[in-house]
């Protein structure tokens, strides 16, 4: 029964796709893409809540060979654990509510059809990677969805600020991927399979001291491996250094990036970072940890003095996506999973919410395909706009422009008010609250099980960074929907959007709430994957929770010991709130304390405007700056292009600088430069070089002889008897 | 074998009996015939090379293949190798005849004497091809060399000819000169003229210290300059360029295949049987001397050609390479070598001759022998141009063209004696021959012409251009050429 | 007088010979250093067969051969053709180009 | 029956160009439709062939041995296995493509231009079927004359240089493989003994004791080999003639020169390096050091050189010319790890890079014909003019950058996982090629189709429905394989494990 459904779910928006690419060979459109899409959508809907029934945790995987190449061979198949299912669900639900929302949102754009044509390839992607069992199949996936955010991103593509963030999108994940690619490598070097699951998955072997013994080079190739794929979810997740490309992908249209950007495709890093769970070590976890830590605090901090509000939420989810890596990091499992749900749920609500905002301004605009009509009309327009990278911001996005939408449009404001408490943490009633409250205790819990300082920072930075979510969702919500509108003409215009759009943003509001995710709580329906190469440092087990024992600064790198009780080790590790019930009230009091401060503090900014914004501005002017160019990481990348800015010029003066963006072309313009001249030398000057000099060379001496060819016998007779005598010379006297 | 009695072998000898008969015939006719505007004296001659060739089959017949006899009591060998040369000398002769009766540029006074002289210089090589003896050798030499002094000089009033004939008279007599020098200093230390004895007695005398090595190098390299003369090596080609250029077309031809095979075939039995001993072999290191003048040869030819802008003297270097080619097989004189060359004869008459043959036809649409004249040919007249183009290409050595099969065949023998350099140096050779021959081709495919007229050729200039394409293209496909050429031997 | 001797003005006539072909200016002494060379060869094989005994196994014992002395004859008879057709070219050289040194006969070349 | 179709197939062709060459050249219509029946009967043949191929063993098939040459021992020995009756039907399927692409745009001398093209086309099918060394060369070097007159006579402005560039580069490494050729047939036994049969060759080869398995000969006779297919491959740095022939030649000939002959230097090289000279590959693949790096080095060199240099182009078709280094370094790379994923992948690439670069060069010209430059700056926002042209060229792009779900990931992924086994270092290096090749491709992708529509080209026509015929058979074969690349796989698998198993 399994396989059948999973095929329906796969093959449905596959078959959308492919009826769309078919009609397109025959120069012509189906008639009805957007309702045809969406029907397959809601079929896989169906079957992936029927498998809720089905699915008994951790079954075999169910495999098919692929390839197989006589000796080696590779296998494609599906795993279907609790994890999977509810990913399936994740994905199909906000996918379909997604759908529904572009049926109001796109219409009237003249590739109306192909929106849906892609949604839907996207949509099989991302089901497709989040079934498979394999890390072929997952890389398939990965690869595909790259593809499709590429194209959607894109779809404006007249617009050279679209153009260019899709190129950055794909590009920059693709750095990567490649990583991921090697770190596949590596462990197909090791165990050459690169199945996960199954009697000889990678997850199996793992455990046998045969094809494992986990003495220490194992422990730092497979610290290498973890530490290298994680590299792949760095770029899809756009975890820093590798997050530039996802605010610029807000260049999309708003629905994508609610689908795409916000609720599934980011979140795959997270999915693969679980998935590869059970052979992260200490060492690969602690990356991970950091690296996730590092993202939140970092895009929470920018994310507050952003005035676009799809921006915003960009960073928002940036930062989000740093607090599941952090779980993960941190070894709570289920933490970083639960989380993903949630924010799936409420950052899709905000983005839909976003984008009713932004479509309600629209309708100043006779037609609705403006958002993406020239693109640089927006240089020349005095709203007294500030310089955001890449592009201008959209008026109809600028938070500024807004203001008291509430009463024009209570249906968005209601929503995306829920997404909002959900997402701050505000306590019990909102999922939001739950799975942040048990990522923080998660780490904390690690923490003091492991007395490691790193934890005990990670902490503060993930509570920190919760603050600041808080302040700056709130913020959001007070500059667009409270307050006098700031401006008139646009907010006359703007009106309540159509049902298709709302009923999706109602469903998804609905979703924000726990009731829904109690799943989570079931500890016998989802259990966490033994890490077999994580344990607590020797020493740790003076106490499990000991607030005065000393902290170990030590971290030992690989925490290798005897392999026994590793189970219940990582087993604590995981719900660390159970094993630690004070770390858990502890991170549950701060989160909560945390949460009100910075909703109090964006309060009394931008709503009862106590203090002015500006005025901090400018006493923290350094701080300040700081944020508002994103900790200069553009700058940065572009840095390199800039150092190479003089080359260019002398090398290609004809090319100019205006479609060089970040990094990309930074390194395409070293290329062009440095290769432009080293082809131009190497394989003109040297290579050809060579031949031609060769060639030279023989026309000379053919001239030579030539020359020796005077045509006065005589000299032939000289030559003729010069022969004879060099000859006896040769043979005979030397 | 004993040598057969002079009056018993003229039985043997009808075929170049023929040969005289029909060139008397033909100088005699042409006297009392006033008709100096048709062509019969050169089918005349035609007529004289059948009926030859058919005595060359039938005197064959007469001989046990195993068992060659050697006429005139020792003076003249008459065994498969001979005969094989002589049928492809009469081809030669046959195609330059034909040659001559199309080409405009010969002048029509004087066919009488033409054609009798290209009859007698065949006999000349029937007796190079054959001759056992020094006298043999020398005479049959001189008989060959006199009359293509005068048929290179043959244009009267145009001083092109008549400074080839000049020059080549003064290189001819001076190499034949050191030749005959060299051949004394031979007869000298043997005391007879039979290569067949030489050998031997060459050897004792080495052995008992009689000469020292010294001289017989000396005398060796001697009539080396004058074989080497007659097949243009390197150092000893330098005659060669000016004369192909300044001679009759027809004549060219003539010179750069049936001269040139009658040479090799002169140098591979006048070494293969006189010189062919271990003593002599220690004497001197023979297989390296040929093999650096072949390389030389092939060489200079090769690169001298590179900047030529006349076809004809282009394609006379390039017969002097060829001529390094075909050295190749003589080193070390083996079988292998030996039927290497015999193949690549075959190979090369066609071949070589099909160019001259397209040349002569352009001199006589354009009047110019100069690269730029066939510019355009593929449109102006693509049957030609085609088979120009696998003349040439087959003159390169590229496959399916059957110059491929017979370059292939040397450099085996060559890399069966481990000479890896020499074969490479051949190679080199013959990428760096592309670059010339592909100039033509050029010219004729891939620049275009100032006037496109067409070129209007007649039935019979096709059918006789398809005599030379056919074998270029299929010889190197049929087995029977390769067993054939296996069979030639020197014993 | 023994064989070197022969030998040894042999050996002189062909040098004065190659000499005079490689510097004489005018075609007709090249004429002559080449009968010189030609001659040198004559008496060459005139002496040897006079000197040289020829081993048993080629000739009878004591057997007496002319094979030297007839190839010189031979050799007479092709330079006397060899220098009529010299001359002939010559005259027509004379004709076409007004001179018979050779080093101004040099339009073929390269 | 089976026997003769092999030598039908290969031998069609050559029928054809007798029979086109008989045609009156004012018949052009009719010239084509027979060039291009002349081209789909090997076709139909081909797909028989590789239906009816047996994959379960790796003797060769449908083999045909009569003698040719006898006093050479030479023999018209033809035969496949599962290497070459994957490339025979590349060939044969490129065929009519290649045919159609010069449907319109042959201005002069079409009844010349067909038939040196089904010449070419006797060529290749020859060299991928042959079985006999000098049989193979002969084939090998037959390909070489209408392709230089195909380049020469019909290419772009540049034409000559190109052609005799390409001529001279190939023929000089022709004649090192001709010399190795002789010394092998030399040393392969006595003179009476001696073949050119290439299965016999492969087992004295392998034999203890042999002339031929005497490490030594064998290295100098790789190496002569080796030159003599690295030029057509093209390895760096007998590469410089690629760009220029690509340049010049007109579509279906860069096709064809992608497509399949590229192909003949690293099928050669597996055919006969890797199979006859196990010991000779050791020296280059398994030693320690440079030299036993050497071969994977060049794959690495040719990855990262040819991409980066891509990246360098502004000239369309140049670009692809570079990729198509860069890809074939990947093989290169693969066959260096002498392990089943890698040569697999290697031989896979082969096919793949086939297809796609027939692909990207068909679309070259598709635009080329309409816009009558290649200047990639010269156009922008052709994606809103002709969506399917992009929607075609984004596929084609995607394939050749390895995206996976497309034909081109595999052949990449094989390679490097084959790679990685035995050079870590060199493959991770080697992986900075696919991301070069994504930023040359999106970035072309983002210059010619997306931005503003340039004012130049509003009236550019779409792609036509004949160019869409030779698209889509391409396209659909990227698709497939790339969802189901064990459809080529299984067709060579057992043969490549009876090549590893000679190796090693």
């Amino acid at each position: 029964m399994v396989v059948p459904l999973i095929s329906i779910i796969l093959l449905a928006p596959l078959a959308a796709f492919a009826i769309f690419a078919l009609f397109g060979l025959a120069k012509r459109s189906f008639p009805r893409q957007d309702i045809l899409s969406t029907a397959a959508m809601l079929v896989a809907l169906g079957c992936s809540l029927y498998l809720l029934t089905e699915v008994v945790p951790k079954p075999d995987p169910y495999t098919v060979e692929w390839i197989s190449l006589g000796s080696v061979t590779f296998s494609m198949g599906f795993y279907l654990d609790s994890v999977t299912v509810i990913m399936l669900i994740v994905v199909t639900l906000v996918s379909s509510l997604v759908h529904i929302f572009s049926i109001g949102y796109m219409h009237g754009d003249p590739r109306y059809p192909r929106f849906f044509a892609f949604l839907s390839l996207f949509s099989f992607s991302m089901l497709f990677l989040v079934v498979s069992d394999n890390l072929l199949g997952i890389y398939i996936g990965w690869e595909l969805v790259g593809l499709c955010s590429y194209l959607l991103i894109g779809f404006w593509f007249e617009k050279d600020s679209a153009a260019n963030a899709c190129k950055k999108a794909f590009l920059t994940t693709r750095v990567g991927d490649v990583g991921m690619f090697i770190g596949m490598m590596m462990l197909f070097k090791k165990f050459e399979t690169l199945s996960l699951h199954g009697t000889n998955g990678i997850f199996t072997l793992i455990a046998d001291p045969a094809k494992f013994t986990g003495d220490t080079s194992d422990i730092v190739w497979l610290s290498g491996a973890g530490v290298l794929i994680f590299c792949g979810a760095v770029g899809k997740s756009a975890q820093v250094p590798l997050h530039t490309w996802l605010p610029d992908a807000m260049e999309g249209p708003t629905p994508v990036s609610a689908l795409i950007h916000a609720a599934t495709m980011v979140a795959a890093g997270v999915y693969l970072t679980a998935r590869m769970f059970p052979i992260l070590t200490p060492s690969s976890s602690l990356v991970i940890a950091y690296v996730g830590g590092i993202t939140a605090i970092v895009a929470a901090t920018i994310a507050i003095v952003r005035f676009d509000i799809k921006r915003v939420l960009a960073y928002s989810t940036v930062s989000q996506l740093g607090f599941m890596m952090l779980a993960l990091g941190a070894g709570s499992y289920v933490a970083g999973l639960f989380h993903l749900t949630t924010h799936a749920f409420f950052k899709a609500l905000l983005f839909l919410g976003s984008g009713s905002v932004i479509h309600a301004f629209h309708a100043m605009h006779a037609h609705h395909d403006e958002e993406h009509a020239e693109g640089n009309q927006h240089e020349h327009d005095d709203h007294g706009l500030v310089h955001e990278h890449g592009s201008e911001i959209p008026p109809d996005q600028d938070m500024r422009n807004m203001g008291g939408l509430r009463r024009k449009m209570p249906w968005t404001f209601g929503t995306m008010l829920i997404a909002t408490l959900s997402i701050s943490g505000v306590p019990f009633i909102f999922s939001g609250f739950w799975s942040k409250d048990k990522i923080l205790a998660g780490v904390l819990g690690r923490a003091m099980e492991w007395n490691s300082v790193h934890h005990y920072i990670l902490f503060a930075v993930a509570l920190v960074a919760a603050g600041i979510t808080a302040f700056y969702m709130f913020r959001l919500i007070f500059m667009t929907f409270f307050g006098e509108p700031r401006n008139q003409e646009m907010h006359n215009m703007a009106h309540e959007s159509p049902w298709v759009m709302t009923v999706p943003l109602v469903i998804l509001a609905i979703l924000s709430f726990p009731v829904v995710n109690t799943i989570w709580f079931n500890k016998d329906y989802i259990k966490p994957p033994d890490q077999h190469h994580v344990q607590a440092p020797q020493h740790a087990d003076i106490s499990p929770n000991n607030k005065t024992g000393k902290v170990d600064f030590g971290f030992s790198i690989f925490g290798i010991s005897e392999a026994h009780a590793a189970e219940d080790e990582s087993e604590n590790a995981d719900d660390a709130h159970h094993g630690h019930g004070p770390a858990h009230t502890i991170a549950m009091v701060l989160s909560i304390i945390v949460a009100g401060l910075g909703i109090l503090l964006s309060w009394l900014f931008y709503h009862k405007r106590r203090f002015s914004a500006e005025s901090v501005a400018t006493t923290f002017r350094p701080v300040y700056t700081l944020f508002w160019n994103k900790y200069y990481f553009d700058e940065f990348y572009n840095g390199v292009l800039v150092a190479l800015t003089v080359w260019k010029s002398r090398l290609f003066a004809k090319f100019d600088l205006s479609i060089i963006d970040g990094i990309v072309n930074g390194v395409a313009t070293v290329t062009r430069a440095v290769f432009a001249a080293f082809i131009g030398f190497f394989d003109n000057r040297v290579i050809d070089g060579i031949v031609n000099r060769v060639a030279k060379v023989i026309w000379s001496v053919g001239g030579r002889i030539r020359r020796i060819q005077t045509g006065a016998i005589q000299t032939y007779l000289f030559v003729v008897l010069g022969g004879i005598v060099l000859i006896i010379l040769i043979f005979r006297v030397l | 074998m004993e040598p057969i009695k002079n009056i018993e072998s003229l039985a043997y000898f009808t075929p170049e009996i023929l040969l005289v008969v029909f060139a008397a015939a033909v100088i005699i006719l042409d006297l009392l015939v006033k008709d100096q505007e048709s062509d019969w004296v050169a089918y005349l001659s035609l007529i004289g090379l059948g009926c030859s060739l058919i005595a060359i089959f039938i005197t064959n017949s007469l001989v046990n293949t195993n068992e060659p006899i050697s006429l005139f009591l020792g003076m003249i060998r008459l065994d498969e190798f001979a005969v094989f040369f002589k049928i492809l000398l009469l081809l030669a002769t046959a195609a330059t005849i034909l040659f001559s009766i199309r080409s405009e540029e010969l002048d029509v006074r004087l066919k009488g004497e033409y054609y009798a002289l290209l009859l007698a210089i065949t006999f000349g090589m029937f007796l190079m091809a054959s001759s056992t003896n020094l006298l043999m050798i020398f005479i049959s030499l001189e008989t060959v060399s006199l009359t293509s002094y005068i048929l290179a000089g043959f244009l009267t009033h145009s001083p092109r000819s008549s400074e080839a004939a000049f020059k080549y008279i003064t290189y001819g007599a001076v190499a034949s000169g050191t030749m005959l020098f060299g051949l004394s200093l031979i007869f000298g230390m043997a005391g007879t003229g039979d290569i067949t004895q030489i050998s031997s007695q060459i050897a004792s005398v080495l052995a008992s210290g009689g000469v020292s090595a010294l001289g017989v190098l000396i005398a060796i390299t001697f009539i080396l300059a004058g074989i080497g003369y007659k097949i243009a090596s390197a150092p000893f080609h330098m005659w060669s360029p000016d004369v192909y250029e300044g001679a009759p077309i027809p004549i060219t031809a003539f010179l750069s295949v049936a001269s040139k095979a009658a040479g090799f075939a002169l140098f591979l039995r006048f070494f293969r049987t006189g010189f062919d001993t271990p003593e002599i072999l220690q004497s001197i290191d023979w297989g390296l001397l040929l093999a650096i003048v072949s390389a030389l040869t092939m060489t200079v030819g090769n690169l001298a050609a590179l900047p030529q802008r006349n076809v004809k003297r282009l394609l006379a270097y390039s017969s002097i390479a060829h001529g390094g080619y075909l050295l190749m097989g003589a080193v070390l004189l083996t079988s292998e070598g030996l039927s290497a060359i015999v193949f690549y004869l075959i190979v090369y008459l066609f071949m070589n001759l099909g160019a001259f043959y397209v040349v002569v036809l352009i001199a006589n649409e354009s009047g110019s022998e100069m690269i730029e004249s066939y510019r355009g040919l593929s449109s102006r007249a693509p049957l030609v141009a085609g088979a120009m183009a696998i003349f040439l290409f087959s003159l390169t050595g590229i496959p399916p063209f059957a110059g491929f099969f017979g370059k292939w065949l040397l450099f085996n023998a060559v890399i069966s004696k481990g000479l890896y350099w020499l074969a490479f140096i051949g190679l080199l050779n013959s990428v760096v021959s592309l670059y010339y021959y592909a100039r033509i081709i050029k010219a004729m495919y891939l620049e275009s012409a100032e006037d496109t007229d067409t070129f209007s050729f007649t039935k019979s200039t096709f059918a006789l251009l398809s005599v030379f394409v056919v074998p270029t293209i299929f010889i190197g496909f049929l087995n029977i050429f390769y067993s054939l050429s296996a069979k030639i031997t020197l014993q | 007088m023994s064989l070197q001797h022969y030998l040894v003005i042999s050996s002189i006539l062909f040098t004065l010979g190659i000499f005079a072909v490689l510097t004489r200016k005018n075609a007709i002494s090249i004429l002559m250093g080449i009968e010189l060379i030609l001659n040198s060869c004559n008496l060459n094989f005139v002496a040897f067969s006079r000197f040289v005994k020829p081993s048993e196994n080629i000739v009878g014992a004591g057997a007496y051969v002319l094979d030297g002395q007839i190839i010189a004859i031979f050799g007479i008879v092709l330079a006397a053709a060899e220098a009529a057709v010299f001359l002939a070219i010559i005259l027509a050289i004379y004709r076409e180009f007004g001179s018979i040194r050779p080093d101004e006969v040099d339009t073929l070349k390269g | 029956m089976d026997q003769i179709l092999l030598s039908l197939m290969i031998f069609i062709p050559l029928l054809g160009m007798i029979v086109v060459l008989l045609l009156p050249r004012e018949q052009e219509e009719l010239i084509k439709r027979a060039t291009l029946a002349f081209t789909l009967i090997p076709l139909i043949l081909a797909v028989y062939l590789f239906i009816n191929y047996n994959t379960s063993t790796a003797n060769t098939q449908y083999f045909v041995s009569v003698p040719w040459i006898d006093t050479f021992h030479i023999n018209y020995h033809v035969g496949i296995d599962g290497l070459s009756v994957t490339l025979l039907l590349l060939t044969a399927l490129l065929g009519p493509i290649c045919v159609l692409a010069s449907w319109r745009n042959i201005e002069k001398g079409l009844k010349a231009y067909m038939a040196l093209f089904l010449l070419l086309e006797t060529g290749m099918l020859g060299f991928f079927a042959a079985l006999d060394l000098f049989l193979f060369f002969v084939f090998f070097e037959l390909t070489l004359l209408p392709m230089y007159f195909l380049i020469g006579v019909w290419g772009g402005p540049r034409r000559e240089y190109a052609a005799i560039k390409f001529f001279l580069y190939t023929l000089f490494g022709s004649v090192l493989m001709l010399v190795a050729i002789i010394a092998v047939y030399l040393n392969s036994g006595a003179p009476d003994a001696r073949t050119f049969d290439i299965p016999t060759l492969i087992t004295l080869a392998s034999t203890p004791g042999h002339a031929l398995a005497d490490p030594g000969f064998q290295m100098w006779v790789f190496l002569g080999f080796f030159i003599g297919f690295a030029v057509k491959v093209p390895i760096f740095p007998f590469h410089t003639w690629l760009p220029d022939a690509h340049v010049e030649a007109p579509t279906a000939i860069s096709v064809i020169l992608a497509g399949v002959l590229l192909k003949m230097g690293t099928y050669g090289f597996v055919r006969i390096n890797m199979a006859m000279f196990p010991e000779g590959l050791d020296i280059f693949t398994n030693g320690d050091g440079i030299l036993g790096h050497s071969l994977a080095l060049l794959g690495f060199i040719n990855i990262v050189y040819g991409s980066f240099c891509a990246l360098a182009q502004t000239d369309f078709k140049k670009l692809v010319a570079y990729s198509s280094i860069g890809h074939m370094g990947f093989v290169i790379l693969g066959l260096a790890a002498r392990n089943p994923e890698g040569i697999n992948g290697a031989v896979l690439q082969m096919f793949n890079h086939g297809v796609i670069s027939a692909m990207l060069f068909l679309l070259v010209g598709v635009l080329y014909d309409r816009a009558h430059h290649r200047e990639i700056n010269g156009f922008g926002g052709l994606g809103s003019r002709m969506p399917i042209y992009t929607g075609i060229t984004t596929l084609a792009f995607m394939a050749s950058l390895g995206l996976p779900g497309l034909s081109g990931f595999w052949g990449e992924a094989l390679s490097l996982l084959g790679a990685f086994q035995e050079f870590e270092i060199l493959t991770i290096l080697s992986t900075i090629g696919i991301v070069v090749g994504a930023a040359y491709f999106l970035w072309t992708l983002q210059r010619v189709f997306l931005g503003a529509l340039n004012p130049k080209y509003e009236e550019l026509p779409e792609i036509n429905r004949r160019e869409i015929v030779t698209l889509v058979p391409l396209g659909i074969l990227t698709i497939v394989l790339g969802m189901f690349p064990s459809i080529a796989i299984n067709m060579f698998y057992v043969s490549v494990s009876n090549l590893v198993g000679i190796i090693n």
